[in-house]
């Protein structure tokens, strides 16, 4: 991209030294100080309340998750890396994301050989198979997790409560989700408990104190569309509120649709991925209130007691065409 | 709070006006010598008019053209031709230049050519005072080029009821046209004046920049003491403010159509310097022979803010502002958004050079290239509504068809869209790539 | 046809790899990836569809002169589907078991493209002899591929192959692998690693 | 309410494509494109929903009352293959621009198991007539559903870095069992 | 090629000749394997209906009110009714037979005839790999029931009374379809089998 200046080969310069070189370059000239390596990195720090929150409540089998996890996504990507003959791509942080992510939306007493296969396939099929960073159709992580629960239905619906609720010992207790409880013994739980974490569940989807925590710092650093999320959120505030208008016996409030299951951690960090979320506005809104029904309808008529993961992964597929068909209208275009 | 008047998305970048903001225009002494290219314009290049050995005097006209689209060239310094030949023009490639050596005329001797003027120009008839302009060789001085009498002279079926003044000066280092707001407020405003007379019954607007209050409140204070029936029009700071569509938008919230010109929506834009160089050709009957330049950047000891004549060297200037070369990484003609970089120094002024910046700090091609993750940066950034990482997308893999679909050929170049690539994706240079590609295909196919 | 005439042995061996029908010409993919989630299902379509194609070669090998052109597919289609009518009774009445368990795909052999692709290009511009050659190729070619699918799929699915236990104790089976993302998943492996061999035999 | 749930069986819960294998032909082949996955899909729809009237009608109105079961997949591949004959006749005759879009798709239907198995699950699960009518439109929308996002996919996918062997028909297989993957979400929903 | 020579006339000779041909072969086969097909059908159908109604010597078929019973006999009481219950699971149908005391109050056997639960964990309504010891558990606790008012399902709990049914874990929606399968069948049937008059087959 340079070249030796002939003007300091004519002799006509006598300031510049013939060795200095102009680097000719196309504008712009100005670059944002916001790499897409901070932005990953940035993600990975904002999910760390609720990695902490997930280690408090779950203790020791938590960590043990999230660190085979996190490993074996960074390892996989980097043996991939090996195989294709490129550079390397763990240190943009991506690959962290994917493995704590999993991590994350695993139950906690699930095995580790489950966990290492989650992370294979997420990095492995769900990342690189697409051609790796940036080109990914579904959510990795989530990617993953679908995997694993068509792959191991009762690991990944065996719960246990948390070791504030079970004492000191950790296993052989097991509980249900506040959603599971729901559907399938129609039992609410109680907000205060639902807020802060306290129930069964996914290690990193309980307490939804600690997603916000860290959710907001996304929107606010700007790393997130706040659309998504409020799009997301409100959607089901109103569609599971319709619902409970019709039927208080039989639906749940919309605030417990918000505050049980992996609504929050889903709501923030796994629909909000950028490269499997829509470019335009219009697409982004489609794209939350979408999540909103398809999560409605699972919760509510569906088998499983959670749709948070389907509801991603369903709108994830239809991003392609949602960002096709809301191309916004170009500055001065006439609508023909 | 009182919402500014400005268009949607566009980004901010850091502005590094404050280096020459407060510094008075100083006038260059003399160069050695100038070269004056023949084409310094949008449209066709000029023949010269004068051969080698020939004597000229400042402000004589030394290349034209026959055609509409042109612009004359004149002598900026008296001295000798010495030669009529290709050298490097700082939009690209060797152009024709007239390379005049300066020969300080004797005292007796200064004299200048000045132009055949009505003496009254409040009387005078559009057509004489356009002329004027287009013998001045006025052209777009922001950095378009386009030569100004052609603008000045709308077809008939295009009723023109505006002129907006381009004060916003939007492109971060440059403050040329701040001072010249500043300094020159009167002059300007009676180019304006001159222009709206050429234009017809038109309504004036002056649209600047809030990061420029003292200029802002210059040209009130004068609007109102000289009793014009001028509006000036504060804007957010935003890039690219200053593009035509986007001010035109802000100041009269009338959108230009897609493809279309301004004067789809009667209205004419001119640049500060364009307006200041209208003024001095119709009143003192003096072509473009100089202009204000802004040579900056944190390459230089001193910068500041030069008047200097066309045509002369890069490094005559940049040593004026005590360039140390040595560490220099970059230079660049314009503003860091939109401006070119230069590898030879060599190169002169011309009547676009708003700006010279040079650079110490590590270019934005050295920062790692990442693939895109689809963030929608861009999206937001981009003035014009495209879709930025697409239309690179389909250029990387040829999809001609899709990339003219997705309206490549509205990208106005400003470069929001690269600036905020977290990626660091080159995407103005790829659309750039595409635009070209596409109207190949698109001849190739018709 | 210009073609020279291949020998009576690589008749049959291009069905095998280079012109299989699932992983070099993706023909009869439905069955491919319904039936394959035990091995014992993917030989049992396997044979059927075997059967099917090979009694239809024949028919119609002979009967080439007679059919007019314009209404040879209708004719084709007549007479596969009578044979998958065959093939389908006979599995209903002697095996119950399996035809209970590849359900409507046995009847569905009827719109395998593979079966009516061989007969468009082949059988009914060849004699005899050689459509059968190359019904047996391309019936050994899709069952094999389908046995293989059916094996990989069934051990990690369910840890043995054709019910035979292999993994132990241990080994806790991929459900996913006997359920639809599994069919579509590993035939993707399959393919990738088809063209991964060809590679490798091309540079070679 | 059965009715309904027929049909959102067939276009989600158990959709032909995904979790059937039906129609798996044209889901790999004529999913390059948008716009042509949505001519297809439209196509079938069409051709789904008449020839579940057609079928219904040859097997119970012809085929039971006279013993002839024996009879089944040759009756239904012949009517099938001719009621595509004859709607793309009708079409080409009725609209061009129709037949542009369409036309160019119909012959491919003939081939494709989907519309055959709708005509033999039809007869397993002893629908009656509106039930099979349902089924058909139900089956035909949840092709066109798993086609048109599988199109959009592709067109992104066309652009990206896939590894060699992938490419193709391999990373569509992928795709698929993704979006099986996503579709077992919906599992469940007829069990109300 | 022969198809310029050819009128339409041959073509439709032609083509009727393949059909007829086809016809003929396959009459002839239909003959040959319709009865072991029948027989393979009636025989899982006696399998299932000895299976869920208690010791008996002779059953015989009886339409009521358009419901199809099985009756069993031990010499000349009626020790047992059986019949068929269809509705939706989880992924598809699920097809049952039920037996039950004549009365219609008590639960002698169920067996399922036909499923498409998702294998390994929905098909543990079926069998029940993990439990070596019985993998027909879920079927079997429905021996002995009284539904009434009706059958219901409980989760992670042993059950305490006589209408409850233990969920399998991990497959709740199926367990619950099942049950709630029976308790709209059994109804229906109660009512078909009791005011209904019958019409006796084979």
């Amino acid at each position: 991209m340079s070249t030796q200046s002939p003007a300091s080969s004519k002799g006509k310069s006598k300031l510049q030294e013939p060795e200095n070189l102009l680097i000719l370059a196309s504008s712009p000239h100005l670059h944002t100080t916001t790499s897409t390596q901070s932005i990953m990195w940035q993600v990975v720090l904002a999910l760390l309340p609720a990695t902490a929150m997930a280690i408090y409540y779950f203790r020791w089998p938590a960590v043990v998750i999230i660190l085979t996890s996190v490993i074996t996504a960074v390892l996989t990507e980097a043996i991939i890396n090996r195989l294709k003959g490129e550079t390397p791509t763990i240190t943009d942080g991506s690959a962290v994301i994917t493995g704590l992510l999993l991590a994350l939306t695993l139950p906690p007493t699930f095995s580790i050989g489950g966990t290492i296969l989650g992370a294979v396939v997420a990095i492995g099929i769900g990342k690189q198979l697409f051609g790796g960073l940036g080109y990914n159709i579904f959510n990795p992580a989530l990617l993953g997790r679908a995997f694993l629960q068509a792959s191991f239905p009762i690991g990944m619906t065996t719960w246990s409560v948390p070791a504030t609720l079970a004492g000191s010992a950790v296993d052989g207790l097991s509980g249900a989700t506040p959603l599971g409880l729901y559907k399938f013994e129609h039992a609410l739980t109680g907000y205060a408990d639902l807020f802060v974490g306290n129930v069964g569940g996914s290690l990193g989807e309980t307490s939804a104190l600690a997603i916000l925590i860290g959710g907001i710092y996304l929107l606010i650093r700007r790393f997130a569309d706040w659309r998504i999320p409020v799009s997301y959120l409100g959607g089901v505030i109103v569609i599971g509120g319709i619902f409970w208008a019709f039927s208080p016996d039989q639906f749940p409030d919309p605030v417990f649709h918000l505050l049980s299951g992996g609504l929050m951690l889903g709501a923030f960090f796994m629909a909000t991925d950028m490269v499997t979320s829509p470019i335009t506005r219009l697409a982004t809104w489609i794209y939350g209130i979408g999540m909103a029904l398809i999560l409605v309808i699972i919760r509510l008529f569906g088998g499983l007691p959670e749709g948070v993961m389907y509801s991603i992964l369903l709108m994830n597929a239809v991003t392609p065409l949602l960002n096709r068909y809301t191309r916004p209208k170009i500055f001065g275009e006439v609508q023909s | 709070m009182v919402k500014t008047a400005t268009f949607s998305r566009g980004v901010h970048p850091h502005e590094y006006k404050e280096l020459t903001s407060h510094k008075p225009i100083e006038k260059l002494p003399a160069p050695e010598s100038v070269f004056i290219p023949l084409q310094q314009h949008i449209g066709k290049p000029c023949k010269p008019l004068v051969a080698k050995g020939d004597t000229v005097t400042i402000g004589q006209k030394i290349g034209d053209a026959e055609e509409l689209v042109t612009a004359p060239v004149h002598a900026s310094i008296s001295g000798a031709v010495k030669s009529i030949g290709h050298f490097p023009h700082p939009l690209g490639g060797r152009v024709e230049m007239i390379h005049i050596q300066n020969e300080p005329p004797e005292a007796s001797s200064e004299s200048e050519i000045l132009l055949d003027r009505p003496t009254d120009w409040e009387n005078a008839s559009p057509t004489d005072l356009i002329r004027v302009v287009r013998e001045a060789g006025i052209v777009g001085m922001g950095g378009a080029g386009f030569p100004a009498h052609v603008k000045l002279n709308p077809p008939p079926e295009k009723p023109i009821d505006t002129f907006i003044l381009n004060g916003c000066e939007c492109e971060p280092y440059l403050t040329a046209d701040h001072r010249m707001m500043v300094e020159n407020t009167d002059e300007i405003l009676v180019g304006m004046a001159i222009i709206c007379k050429i234009l017809g019954n038109c309504k004036g607007y002056i649209g600047i920049e809030k990061n420029k209050p003292d200029a802002i409140q210059r040209m009130q204070e004068r609007v109102s003491t000289l009793n014009y029936d001028f509006t000036v029009v504060p804007l957010d700071v935003k890039y690219p403010q200053g593009a035509e569509k986007m001010l035109i938008q802000s100041v009269l919230k009338r959108k230009v159509p897609a493809g279309g010109l301004p004067l789809d929506v009667g209205v004419v834009v001119h640049n500060v310097g364009t307006t200041l160089a209208i003024h001095a050709a119709v009143i003192n009957g003096k072509p473009v022979t100089q202009r204000v330049v802004t040579v900056t950047g944190d390459g230089l000891r001193d910068p500041k803010n030069i008047l200097a004549p066309i045509g002369t060297p890069f490094q005559d200037l940049l040593n004026y502002g005590g360039e140390s070369l040595s560490e220099t990484k970059q230079v660049f003609m314009g503003g860091p958004m939109m401006g070119l970089a230069q590898y030879d120094l060599s190169v002169p002024v011309v009547k676009t050079t708003s700006g010279i910046v040079s650079l110490h700090q590590e270019p934005v091609s050295a920062i790692r290239q990442m693939p895109c993750i689809q963030c929608g940066n861009c999206v937001s950034a981009c003035p014009m509504n495209l879709i930025p990482t697409r239309l690179a997308r389909y250029t990387q893999n040829q999809r001609y068809t899709e990339l003219i679909d997705w309206g490549v050929f509205n990208c106005i170049e400003c470069g929001s869209c690269a600036f905020v690539c977290p990626s660091a994706i080159p995407l103005v240079q790829w659309i750039r790539v595409g635009k070209n590609k596409a109207r190949q295909v698109q001849k190739s196919a018709s | 046809m210009a073609k020279k005439q291949i020998s009576i042995w690589q008749e049959i061996v291009k069905g095998l790899w280079r012109e299989n029908p699932v992983l070099a010409t993706l023909l009869g993919l439905c069955p491919t990836l319904a039936v394959t989630n035990t091995a014992v299902n993917g030989l049992a379509m396997g044979l059927a569809t075997s059967f099917v194609l090979l009694s239809s070669s024949l028919f119609i090998s002979i009967l080439r002169h007679f059919i007019p052109h314009q209404v040879r597919i209708a004719s084709y289609i007549v007479i596969i589907a009578a044979f998958v009518t065959v093939a389908d009774r006979f599995l209903a009445g002697f095996f119950p078991v399996i035809s209970q368990s590849l359900g409507p795909y046995v009847p569905l052999i009827v719109v395998n493209c593979l079966i009516l692709g061989r007969q468009e290009a082949f059988s009914s511009k060849n004699k005899i002899g050689r459509s059968l050659l190359d019904g047996i190729g391309m019936g050994l070619g899709f069952s094999l591929v389908l046995i293989a699918l059916g094996m990989v799929r069934e051990l990690l699915g369910s840890g043995s192959i054709f019910g035979i236990t292999l993994l132990g104790e241990w080994f806790e089976p991929w459900m996913v692998m006997i359920l639809p993302p599994g069919a579509f998943l590993t035939l993707g492996f399959f393919i990738a690693i088809a063209n991964w061999i060809n590679d490798r035999r091309a540079t070679a | 309410m059965n009715l309904f749930l027929i049909f959102i069986s067939a276009a989600v819960v158990n959709n032909f494509v995904l979790s059937y294998f039906l129609g798996i032909c044209p889901f790999v082949g004529v999913s390059r494109k948008v716009s042509s996955a949505v001519s297809m899909g439209l196509a079938v729809i069409f051709v789904m929903a008449i020839s579940s009237v057609f079928t219904w009608l040859i097997y119970h109105l012809i085929l039971v009352p006279f013993h002839m079961e024996i009879l089944e997949y040759v009756a239904f591949i012949l009517v099938i293959a001719s009621l595509v004959q004859l709607v793309e006749m009708f079409i080409r005759k009725v609209s061009k621009p129709l037949y542009d879009t369409l036309g160019i798709y119909l012959p491919l239907i003939t081939t494709n198991c989907a519309i055959l198995g709708l005509a033999l699950f039809s007869v397993l699960r002893e629908y009656n007539f509106i039930e099979s009518l349902v089924f058909g439109l139900g089956a035909g929308a949840g092709f066109t559903l798993a086609l048109v996002i599988m199109a959009g996919i592709r067109e992104e996918l066309d652009m990206a870095p896939v590894p060699k062997y992938f490419q193709g028909a391999a990373i569509t297989m992928i795709v698929a069992g993704a979006l099986a993957l996503a579709f077992m979400g919906f599992a469940g929903l007829i069990s109300i | 090629m022969t198809q310029h020579t050819s009128g339409s006339g041959k073509m439709v000779l032609v083509l009727t000749l393949i059909a007829a041909l086809s016809g003929a072969i396959l009459a002839a086969w239909d003959s040959y394997t319709a009865p072991k097909i029948t027989y393979h059908r009636e025989q899982a159908l006696l399998v299932a209906i000895s299976q869920v109604l208690p010791a008996h010597d002779s059953t015989r078929t009886v339409v009521r009110n358009g419901q199809t019973f099985y009756e069993a006999f031990a010499g000349d009481s009626l020790v047992g009714v059986g019949f068929q219950a269809l509705g939706n699971g989880f992924q598809g149908q699920i097809r049952m037979m039920l037996g039950m005391t004549p009365d219609l109050e008590s639960i002698t056997g169920l067996e399922i005839l036909e499923q498409v639960e998702t294998p390994g964990l929905g098909t543990k309504i079926v069998h029940d790999p993990s439990q070596r010891s019985e993998p027909e558990w879920f079927t079997n606790q429905f021996n002995g029931l009284l539904p009434r008012p009706e059958l219901t399902v409980i989760k992670n709990a042993t059950p305490t009374h006589s209408n409850e049914i233990q969920a399998i874990t991990g497959a709740t929606i199926s367990s619950q379809a099942v049950v709630r399968i029976l308790n709209q069948q059994i109804e229906s049937a109660r009512q078909a089998f009791r005011t209904g008059s019958g019409v006796v087959h084979g």
